[in-house]
């Protein structure tokens, strides 16, 4: 290939890579939004550090964990001037962009966490959890997907004839963060006052719905990049990845505002419920059966939050279990039903192989996600004392809050 | 002198301060308060969450009148701030027993 | 009639009003009051420049009521907006001369 | 073309599409500024849902009636993998993210009939508007325009010896929505409150300068998208449009900054006027022809938005009519004088064209709207009765309002 | 018992709490309001609509002191608000005929 | 080259520089939340009109002083269809998108100096000093270090044996915009109230988090563009480039989240301090030589902000000479320490000459911006008087504030 080829296989890769890291953007503004005025800052500082906690740990161990590479050698080896035998990089430091694409994958595991455990997780034990989940946890079941690891895909085709598919990571990246989410949300108890003595839930409203919006905003327009660059080279990359991503995020959209009765939460969340369920099959599916699976995501999520949130009384703040664990979920396995070729899809996909990947991702994270906050509060703890709790996670963490001006009266 | 208290729909401060400013009245301080009363508030609903609102928005209008005024503005509150809808709200008149003007340290009537 | 003005913790607002309610007190009006006192504020900073939050933020609840309740509006206040912690806050009891209802043009206990 | 070309030119009109599709989040905040607070929530709400419903009416009718296109076969077929004979699509998907671009078009329409109805308008109306519009008001005039329908252009090059040049639409995307809009606008009325007793315009105050402003970044950035994609293949991109949209751009900030008398809601919107007029003569023009246009824009739109609400007495609220419907059709008319090589342009255009082509697009439109809204108005009704429009359309319709945190005291 | 209440220009609250405090006032309770008197608000212009704002941001200082204070509350008040411009604001004293500390239920003097 | 590979370059160059257009958006809402609310409406109106006037001075003056490029040639010669002979420009007006990325970055120079002057500065004569330094000062460092101008790279190779090596800015863009706005800022003095009787400093708090880590989530997704596309061509694009902007982000955050004690104003600025020392070497040094670049700079941000605010006594707003200026020359620094082979780096780079380039530009700027300022004080004044600084700036210039439906009581 010529320098020209891989230069455009850099940028296509790259414009991934932004794309996806404008979603950290995203994620931050989705938690400002919903969580109490208190705890704005504390949700921007947060998304922001676990990002760079997450980029490092990927770096110097994840990553490795996952493909086998590593970073170690100088910078005319890594970008491919100079070959060092054993792992040979490509030329236009192609690799280095692909890290940083996925490195914005890894990173989204816990701005997922964060979300469900927002606005009573303490801050430091939870960047612990960040090192732990994103230098291994998350690598290890990329790796049995994505990077040949374990034998797992060879152990797929064996039984089903063809490996489990998931094109940009309904379940390696969603199903994973929700799951972890879900454990994390469960061992932390609710917050404070969130339901009341007759465990009727209390309402706990969000600060600002133009913040959410906008969060939502950037995360849909990240993910075509996350979706369509998961094809990672031109020569691979597929109009039908973009059109299935949009037509389910539409789907998503319509389905949430008619069963969630023109709630603006509902209505955005549904956009995000659409575009997490056809990460899987977004290159596989037909456009209308993705506008199908987009549907059925959202009024998943619509469904499936409000019984989590009154009835089980779990208190999964911006609703990423939902949204992440059980639209990914639906999204792995519907990829293994519209992919087929009986219904206008692709083909070269097997349902029986979805539904054995989806359940395994969910197992490692719940599995994970339960030990790991388990330890955590046994030892260092997790939670805020009720009176930090109470002052709200800014004044707590940061010594100040999200809009000091207004702070000081008089000034 | 009386400091006259009144609690008023939001909408109904422009009318007020006219009608008060035509009756000779030089000066009022306003602000923004949230009233409880027969008139009732809304529940809102959230991703399936509710809760309510019971307080309503209102305006609450303070004025320092010399005693010789005080009939009027009353009236002239009762009639501008009227719709004749729940919820129009209160008056409550309470003696002012020294008043001040801080810029030139004038007292009682001259300092309203 | 009196006028009573309580500043209390912002949290206490909703056991407030349903205490009150119950004894027979059918409106307040409530504002977002800032207060200074034995319990102290706190010092924010940002970018290694500090500045001193003096105030803390309260609720400021008046009202209206007849002769007959007023002691017993006080004392389901010291009940129910009580904490024991320092800065539960004050209860000032006011005269109040006259009291109209707007809508009505009621005035003194009828207007309450 | 081998598929690594191919695959470049999915990279190229995705971006544009992705782009495109920011645009609309400008929209929605653009519109969350302007309102006031209680008509926030709603303006997001109805954004995304008129994007979610314009694609979906777009994918199964719209494109149809503009292109002739269906989308109907199986993915194989959809994605060139397999030929089906009749409708022979592209590789890669090229024709599905081609289809994902013009969309984003197709949805601009009511996004800018939202910014002119706001704060009155009843929502479910208002969607069947957008279906009739987007399904087939403007794949008519889209067809006719870009997709050699009825004769259109055919006609045109018989009568003025070339086509009728509208390359990122100036005319076929925001004259149609400006003037749309107006008819809209005239048959739902003013606000309550807009005009005193004695006829004079009372001021509606915004909520929120930053986020106008944000959407109007948003706008901005998309646009270049907008504009420099419509070239739809890298061989036939051009460094000439993305220079002269930035011209007209920043021609518009000056002029609206001067003759607006350094108001931000003229600066901002002389930043669109400029872009709205630049879409139809893009590739032809010299950049200081774009820059010229541009400025003309924002004079024209600081002095007929004026015009129009203090004299005329038309409460549309964001400015849609003079921003879209009164930019564009300059813009049409433009693209025929300075896209003349006397003017430093490029040729191949005439003057007489561009404006029959531009009247006929404000013929289609206003006359579509009047009789569009007029029948909705006169059937399902199109306007909140006076308590609703008072309360506002956040809790009329959604039941929440933008701040909900901030509603209840005491929390 | 009085409740003094002193209509201020917002940039002197924190001259005002530290004299007050100097003076043994141990508490005080402040808002944000507006104001409309003889120094008048202004016009804001927004694509050619114009509109009038009316009301001034002021403070509201409100104290409860005991009788003893208030001449000196007064005075301190206004030396320390007074800029000698126009809009400088107003004392209003209104008698307080019950005062309570909430979280102690002490009364009167020993409340404030 | 064909229209295809041409066209793609034209392409990657469009998307840096729609990057770079958005991180003005991004300067504009960070100044927006580090100010008083008072303020906003103006920090708002600045940047985009400093934007239009930076590209208009820029197209018609600065890029012929840098580049000895005109056009005032037609259409047909500036997008290579024609040739004038003298001046070739390539095809598919390559030359022209080439144009749009650099005045993006020429405009990047009044939108850094205006984060420093926040709060008192009056704006027309802003507008000058912009037209000064965007027609003549940056383009002559500019054309000296990028150009090949006044022989200062000959000079420099003839010294050293290598050119100054500033790949993408750190000292010919951000070291020139920090030390100007220290000179603006230094003629300008302190806002009122800034340090009080006994010469301490008063803290005057932010209006916002959200909108200024708003500002720098969009700035830090656009730096991509402003590094990975200074290679400015495909065959030249490097995934270094990408991966060490991204590590020297997070090594940023990191270091200014420890040193800066969570404060979330030093965070996100420590990702900006990360990404301004990166952009020097950003093509040459290690991944993990960049991690330590954006971890110094970010330190030295945090220690350096304070020390100049608290000891000093030097209103810098947003900090912009510690951000731009300091970080900004440590990275000039650092790439001729850093780029060596011998700590992994693809060498090419001397200390001693990125040390004499780097004091050039600071040279250059303070200078420059101490005689500017101080000409413009002498003649037509740069401050508000203290009552329009005390009414702030909003009403002062724009007759309008920042949220005008809150200025209204009972609306
Ligand atoms: N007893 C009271 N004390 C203080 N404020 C009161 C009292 N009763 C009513 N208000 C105020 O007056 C407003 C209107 O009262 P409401 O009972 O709803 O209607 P109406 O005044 O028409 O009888 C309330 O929202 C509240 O702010
Ligand atoms: N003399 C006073 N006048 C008016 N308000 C007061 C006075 N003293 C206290 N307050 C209000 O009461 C609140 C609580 O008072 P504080 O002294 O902190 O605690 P406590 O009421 O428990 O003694 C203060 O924040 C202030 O709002
Ligand atoms: N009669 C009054 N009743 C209540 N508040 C008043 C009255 N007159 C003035 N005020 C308050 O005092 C403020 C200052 O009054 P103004 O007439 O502007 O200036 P000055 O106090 O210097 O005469 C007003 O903004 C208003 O808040």
């Amino acid at each position: 290939m010529t320098a020209f080829q891989t230069g455009a296989d850099v940028f296509f890769v790259l414009m991934g890579a932004i794309l996806v890291f404008a979603m950290h953007g995203g994620f931050a503004f989705l938690e400002v939004g919903t969580v109490q005025h208190k705890n704005q800052v504390n949700a921007l500082v947060k998304i922001i550090v676990d990002f760079a906690v997450s980029t490092i740990c990927y770096f110097f161990i994840g990553y490795t964990v996952a493909y086998g590479v590593t970073f170690l050698s100088n910078a005319a080896i890594l970008t491919g001037q100079v070959s060092a035998g054993g792992a040979p990089f490509a030329g236009s430091g192609y690799d280095l962009v692909k890290f940083f694409f996925l490195a914005t994958f890894a990173a989204a595991i816990p701005a997922i966490i964060s979300g469900g455990i927002a606005e009573r997780a303490r801050f430091w034990p939870q960047v612990a959890a960040t090192v732990i989940i994103v230098a291994l946890v998350y690598p290890v079941f990329e790796g049995m997907v994505w990077g040949e690891r374990l034998g797992y895909q060879a152990w797929m085709t064996d039984v089903f004839g063809v490996p489990f598919h998931d094109f940009a990571g309904s379940v390696v990246v969603h199903t994973m963060g929700g799951w972890l989410a879900l454990g994390a949300v469960l061992i932390l108890g609710a917050r404070q006052g969130r339901y009341n003595a007759s465990g009727r839930v209390v309402g706990i409203p969000p600060s600002s719905i133009p913040w959410l919006a906008l969060g939502t905003w950037i995360l849909c327009i990240g993910w075509f990049g996350f979706n369509v660059m998961s094809a990672q080279s031109l020569s691979g990359v597929s109009g039908l990845v973009a059109i299935n991503s949009l037509m389910a995020m539409v789907g998503g959209i319509i389905a949430a505002l008619i069963t969630g009765r023109n709630d603006p939460g509902f209505v955005h969340n549904g956009a995000l419920a659409g575009l997490v369920a056809i990460c899987a099959g977004s290159d596989i599916v037909h456009p209308i059966g993705a506008l199908v699976i987009g549907a059925v995501a959202g009024c998943l999520f619509v469904m499936m939050f409000q019984i989590m949130q009154n009835r089980w009384k779990i208190d999964d703040v911006l609703g990423v279990w939902p949204l992440h664990g059980l639209a990914g979920a639906w999204g792995g396995v519907a990829a293994g039903l519209f992919g087929l070729q009986a219904l206008g899809g692709l083909g070269g996909v097997s349902l029986g192989a979805q539904i054995t990947g989806t359940l395994t991702g969910i197992a490692i994270a719940m599995s994970a996600g339960l030990a790991l906050y388990s330890l955590l509060k046994a030892t260092i703890g997790i939670r805020f004392s009720p009176e930090e709790e109470a002052q709200g996670a800014d004044l707590t963490v940061h010594k100040i809050r999200a809009n000091p001006e207004a702070d000081i009266i008089g000034g | 002198m009386k400091l006259i208290i009144a609690i008023v729909k939001p909408f109904k401060l422009d009318d007020i301060r006219e009608a008060l400013t035509s009756l000779g009245v030089e000066g009022l301080t306003v602000s923004e308060v949230k009233g409880y009363g027969r008139q009732k508030g809304h529940t809102e609903i959230y991703r399936g969450a509710e809760y309510a609102v019971h307080f309503l928005p209102k305006i609450k209008v303070e004025i320092g009148v010399d005693d010789s005024l005080v009939d009027r503005v009353i009236e002239t509150l009762c009639t501008v701030a009227k719709t004749g809808q729940i919820g129009d709200g209160k008056i409550f008149v309470v003696p002012i027993e020294q008043a001040v003007r801080i810029r030139t340290g004038e007292t009682d009537a001259a300092a309203l």
